[in-house]
C-alpha cells in the first residue's frame, strides 16, 4: 500500500484537487443560486414554474442530467466543454435540493416572526434577508451539512464527461495494480475530507446555536 | 385621524367582528374592551392588515389603509414577538434602521434611553429566551415606540408588567398622545381607567 | 486456498463472472436473456467438462474481487491479458485475438499516430485501450493538455466524436465493427495505424490449476473441431 | 423508439421492479432505524457513538460502503449474498442521512413544547414519540423528501454488486441497439415515478401543514 | 407540604434567586409577588425541576423533590404553551392518558365540564394556533387542573383573562385548595388580595 502510494500520488494528488475544485465551485454557486430560487418561492406567480424546476432536479438522476447537458445539448447546438458542462449540471441540480431544504427551513419558522416583520412593514426581500434566511438556515443546518458531503462525493460523477476525479483515480489505479488496495486509499482520503469539513460545519453549527430559540 | 367603517370578519362559520365603527383622533386613546375571544386582537390585525377584513375598510387620514400607508399604524401584539435570533438592542433597532427614521446615533441613543426609563439597560445585549416575560414585553413596547406611527395599537400591554412599569407606560401613552392616536386592548380595568378617553365594547 | 475443481464438480456448477453490457462478447438480448460470443463458447466449454455454467453480472472495475472473494469462479468477458493480471489471476491459452484500433470522423485531416498531436483523443476508462495508448511511450504527453481522456462506455466515445469534442478514438476493433454495423460508415475514418494487438484470455483464480487444465483442453478440442468458428460467425463478422 | 420499448419492455419491466424492491425496502428499513437513531441520540451517553456512526456514513461515498460490505466484510468471516448485502449498505447508509435530518428536525422544535412535556412528566419516550417526532417530521419534511428521491435514484449503485436494475437495463440496451434512446427512455421511467412519489410526499406535507404552527 | 429550602439561581454572574425559604400546606394558596424581572418565574421552574437551583433543596411531603416525585407538582406557564400539532381536547387529555389518571371516558367528561365552565365548548377540535389569547391561557389552566397535582403553580395565569373568567378561575383555586397546595405568581394585585392565603415578596 505504501508502495503503491508512493508511486501514485501524483495521480491522487491531481484527482483530489479536481474533486475539490467542482466540489468548492458547486458549493458556492449553488448555495447562492438555491438562496436566491428560495427566495423567488415567496412570489405566488413564481411557483408553478420553481415546483416544475424542482421536478426535474429530483425526478431524474443527477448523472442522466450531467449527460444530458453534455452529450444532448450538442443536438441542439450547444456545445459545452467538458469543465463548463459539469459545473452547470451541477449548480442545475444542487441549487434544487438546497433550496428545497431552505423551503422547509422557512416553514418551520413560527408565525409570530412572521408576522412581526410584515407589522413592522419590512419588504419582502428584507424580511427574507434578515429574518427568514437566518432562522431558515438554523433550522435546516444539519439537512443542508448531508447535501454539503454528498456533494463532495457527488462530484464522482464527472467521470461520465470524461472528467477525472478521485474515485476514477481510484478504478484506474485498481485496473492498473489489479488490487483493490486503491479503494481503500480513496475511501480514507474521502473520509478524511468528510470530516474535516464536518468539524467546519458543527463549529457554524453550534455558533448558530448558541442563540437559543 | 383613524376611522374604522363597517368592518366585518369571519374564521369560517365564526363570526368574529360584525359591523364595527370607531374613530379615534389624534390626543386621544382609545380603549377596546370586551371578553376574552371576542375579537379584540383579530380586530387590531385587521387594523396593520395582517388579517384582511371581510368587509369595510379603515381609514388614516381619510385614506384608506393599503399596503402602503399600513406602515404608519404600530401594533404591539400581546405575545412580545421578538426576533429570536436578534439580541436586545437589534430588535429595537432593526425597524428604526430598515426605515431610516433617524441616524442611527440618534437611534441608539433614544433605545437606551427607554431601556433605562424601563430598568432594562443591562440587558442591551441578552436574547429573547433570555429575558423574563415582563421584559420581553417592554421591549416589545419600546420597539413600537421608536418607529414612531401615527395610531399605535397595544394588546394586552400590561399582561405581565408589575405596577411601577404600567405606570411608567401609562406616562409614556399619556405622552405620545400629544402627537399620535392610540388604542388600547386590555382587561386591565385600571389600566383603561387611568388612560383611556373614549371605550369601545365588544361582544 | 486451495484446487476448487472437485468441489465445483460436485455441486455441478460454476459461476462465470461477465460484464453483461459488453456487446458482442456477453450482452443481454431483446428478451433480456444473455447472449453473446463468449457465453455461447463458455456453454460450450462447460457442457462439455459436464458442469452448468450459471453466469452472473458483475462490475468491471470489481472483477478480480469478484474472482478472489470466491464470488465467481472465472472471469470470461473479453478478458485482455496483461502482464499486471497474470500477477493476480491465471489465464487460459488465448482465444481470440483483439486490435486497439484509431477511428476519426471522415473530415478530419488525422491520417496516422502521427497526426494525433495537440489532438484530444479519448478512450473508455480502465480499458484495454487506455493501457495500450498510455503505455505507448510519447503518446499521451503530446495530445492536447497531455491528457487522455476517459468516458465510461466506448459509446460515449462515439457521442463525443460526433460532437467535436473528440478528435480521435482509440477502442477494440470486436466492439467497434459492432457500433459501426449500425452507423454511416462513410462518415468515420478508421486508421491504418493502431494501438498493438492484444489476446482474450478467460481469467481464474491462481490455485484453481485443475480446472485451468480442463478448460484448456477442451477449448482446444472446440477449435480443432469447427466449433469455435461457428460461434464465432453469429457474434463477429469480420 | 416506440419499437425499441416493445421490444424491450420485459427487461425494463424488470429493471424497474429491482429499482423499486430496493426503494421500498430501504425507505422502510431506513425510515425506522433512523426514527431509532434519532431517538437514541436524545441519550447524551450514546451520542459519541451515534457521532461516530453519522461520520463514517456521511465520509465515504455510499458505492465505496457497498464495496466494503461485500468485498470486504468476507475478509472478516461474514460474506452476505447480493442482495442482502446491497440492503444492508443501502439501510446503514440511508439511516444515518435521515437520522440527521430529524436531528435537525427536532432541534428546531420551540423550546416551550420540550418544557411543556417535561413538566407534565412525560417519559423521554413518550415525549420522542408524541412530540418531537411528529413536529421534526413536520419541521423537516421537504428534506425528507429529497432524501425519498435521492434513494429512488441511487439504488442504482447496486450495478457494483452485479445486481441489474433501471439504469444497469438502459446502458445494456444502449450497447445493444448502439443509442442513446435507453437513457431517455429510463430518464423519463425515473421522472414519472420521481413525480407520483413526489405527488404523494406534497400530499402528506400539505395534510400536515393544515395544522399551522 | 411543600417546603423550600435556601434556594439560590443564577444565571452566569446574575444572581436571580438568593437564599430564599418558603412553605406552603394543604388548604393554603401562597403568592410570590415582585417586580417584573425579580426572578419568580425562575423560582417556578426550578420548583418543577425544569431548571436546576445552584443551592438549597425543595421537599414534597418531607421527601426531596426529585426526577420521580416532580411530576406531582404542576405548573401553568406564563406563556400558556399548548402543543401545536394537537387541538384542545388532544391538549388537555394527552397527559391525563399518558400518566392513567382515570379511565377514558371520566377523563373526557372531566375535560368537557371544565371546557363548558370557561366557555369554550365550541373549541373542542380547534388547534391552538386558532385561539385567542385568552382561550389558550384557559386551556393550559384546565390542562393542569386535570392532572391533579400535590401542588399548582400558576404563572400569570390571569394576565390574558376578563373578569368574569378570572373570577371563575378564583373560584376554582378555592375550591382545589382543599386537596391542593397552590402557588401563584401575579402582578394582579385583585387576584392575590382575593385568593392569596399568605405571601412571599421577592427583590
Ligand atoms: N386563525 C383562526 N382560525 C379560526 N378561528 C380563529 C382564528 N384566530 C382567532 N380565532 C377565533 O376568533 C375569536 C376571536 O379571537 P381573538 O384573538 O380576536 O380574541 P380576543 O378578543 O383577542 O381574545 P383574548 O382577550 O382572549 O385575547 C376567538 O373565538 C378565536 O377562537
Ligand atoms: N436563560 C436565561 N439566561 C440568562 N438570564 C436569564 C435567563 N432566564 C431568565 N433570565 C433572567 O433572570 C431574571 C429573572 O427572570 P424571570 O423570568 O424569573 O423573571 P420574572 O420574575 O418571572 O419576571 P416577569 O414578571 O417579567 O415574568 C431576569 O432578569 C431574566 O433576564
Ligand atoms: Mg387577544
Ligand atoms: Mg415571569
Amino acid at each position: 500500500m505504501i508502495n503503491m502510494l508512493q508511486s501514485s500520488y501524483p495521480m491522487l494528488l491531481q484527482g483530489l484537487g479536481q474533486t475539490l475544485f467542482y466540489f468548492i465551485i458547486t458549493l458556492l454557486t449553488s448555495s447562492l443560486l438555491g438562496v436566491l430560487v428560495t427566495y423567488l418561492y415567496g412570489f405566488r406567480r413564481m411557483r408553478p414554474l420553481i415546483s416544475f424546476y424542482i421536478s426535474i432536479v429530483r425526478g431524474t438522476p443527477l448523472l442522466l442530467q450531467l449527460i444530458f447537458i453534455f452529450f444532448g445539448l450538442p443536438y441542439f447546438g450547444i456545445t459545452l466543454d467538458r469543465m463548463t458542462a459539469a459545473l452547470i449540471g451541477f449548480t442545475f441540480n444542487y441549487t434544487g435540493y438546497i433550496a428545497e431544504i431552505l423551503r422547509g427551513g422557512i416553514q418551520s419558522v413560527p408565525q409570530d416572526q412572521k408576522d412581526v416583520a410584515f407589522v413592522l412593514g419590512f419588504s419582502k426581500s428584507y424580511t427574507f434577508y434578515r429574518i427568514l434566511l437566518p432562522l431558515s438556515v438554523r433550522n435546516s443546518f444539519p439537512s443542508l451539512s448531508n447535501e454539503v458531503l454528498v456533494l463532495l462525493k457527488d462530484t464522482a460523477l464527472i467521470y461520465a464527461l470524461g472528467l477525472s476525479e478521485l474515485i476514477k483515480v481510484s478504478r484506474t489505479l485498481a485496473n492498473l495494480y489489479v488490487s483493490a488496495t486503491p479503494f481503500i486509499i480513496v475511501g480514507l482520503i474521502y473520509f478524511t475530507l468528510s470530516i474535516i469539513i464536518e468539524k467546519v460545519l458543527k463549529k457554524i453549527e453550534k455558533n448558530m446555536r448558541k442563540v437559543t430559540i | 385621524m383613524f376611522k374604522a367603517e363597517n368592518i366585518s370578519k369571519s374564521y369560517g362559520d365564526l363570526k368574529v367582528l360584525e359591523n364595527m365603527n370607531f374613530q379615534v383622533e389624534k390626543n386621544e386613546v382609545l380603549a377596546i374592551v370586551g371578553p376574552s375571544g371576542v375579537g379584540k386582537s383579530t380586530l387590531l390585525k385587521c387594523i396593520v392588515q395582517l388579517e384582511k377584513q371581510d368587509e369595510g375598510h379603515f381609514y388614516l387620514n381619510e385614506t384608506k389603509v393599503d399596503e402602503k400607508n399600513r406602515i404608519r399604524i404600530g401594533l404591539v401584539f400581546q405575545s412580545s414577538s421578538l426576533f429570536q435570533h436578534l439580541n436586545v438592542m437589534d430588535n429595537l433597532l432593526i425597524a428604526v434602521k430598515y426605515h431610516k427614521l433617524y441616524e442611527e446615533k440618534e437611534a441608539v441613543k433614544k433605545a437606551e434611553s427607554y431601556l433605562r426609563e424601563f430598568g432594562l439597560s443591562d440587558k442591551k445585549s441578552a436574547y429573547p429566551s433570555e429575558l423574563s416575560g415582563g421584559q420581553k414585553q417592554r421591549i416589545a413596547i419600546i420597539r413600537a415606540l421608536l418607529l414612531n406611527p401615527l395610531v399605535l395599537c397595544f394588546d394586552e400591554p400590561t399582561s405581565s408588567l408589575d405596577g411601577e412599569n404600567k405606570t411608567l407606560l401609562i406616562d409614556i401613552i399619556r405622552k405620545i398622545k400629544k402627537e399620535q392616536a392610540v388604542i388600547v386592548v386590555s382587561h386591565d380595568e385600571d389600566l383603561i381607567e387611568r388612560v383611556a378617553d373614549k371605550k369601545v365594547i365588544l361582544g | 486456498n486451495e484446487d476448487t475443481f472437485e468441489a465445483l464438480m460436485e455441486k455441478g456448477e460454476i459461476v462465470v463472472g461477465l460484464d453483461d453490457t459488453f456487446v458482442p462478447m456477453g450482452f443481454r438480448n431483446q428478451q433480456g436473456e444473455l447472449v453473446g460470443f463468449d457465453v455461447d463458447l463458455a456453454k460450450e466449454i462447460f457442457d462439455r467438462i459436464g458442469i452448468t455454467p450459471k453466469f452472473q453480472p458483475i462490475d468491471w472495475s470489481l472483477k478480480e474481487s469478484e474472482l478472489n472473494s470466491g464470488n465467481i469462479d472465472l472471469i470470461f468477458n473479453g478478458y485482455t491479458i496483461t502482464d499486471a493480471r497474470k500477477e493476480k489471476v491465471n489465464f487460459s491459452d488465448p482465444y481470440m485475438d483483439n486490435t486497439q484500433i484509431i477511428i476519426t470522423m471522415a473530415s478530419s485531416d488525422i491520417m496516422s499516430k502521427e497526426d494525433l498531436t495537440g489532438k484530444v483523443v479519448s478512450v473508455q476508462k480502465e480499458s484495454s485501450a487506455y493501457d495500450a495508448v498510455s503505455g505507448e511511450e510519447g503518446v499521451v504527453e503530446n495530445l492536447k493538455n497531455g491528457e487522455l481522456i476517459t468516458f465510461d462506455s466506448n459509446l460515449d466515445l462515439f457521442m463525443d466524436l460526433e460532437a467535436g469534442r473528440s478528435d480521435a478514438i482509440v477502442l477494440d476493433e470486436v466492439f467497434a465493427r459492432y457500433v459501426l454495423l449500425s452507423k454511416n460508415i462513410e462518415e468515420y475514418r478508421i486508421l491504418e495505424d493502431n494501438f498493438g494487438q492484444e489476446e482474450y484470455g478467460i481469467g481464474f483464480r491462481k490455485s484453481d490449476t485443475t480446472l485451468l487444465e480442463k478448460v484448456n483442453e477442451t477449448l482446444e478440442e472446440i477449435r480443432s473441431d469447427g466449433t469455435f468458428d461457428e460461434i464465432k460467425k453469429v457474434y463477429i463478422n469480420d
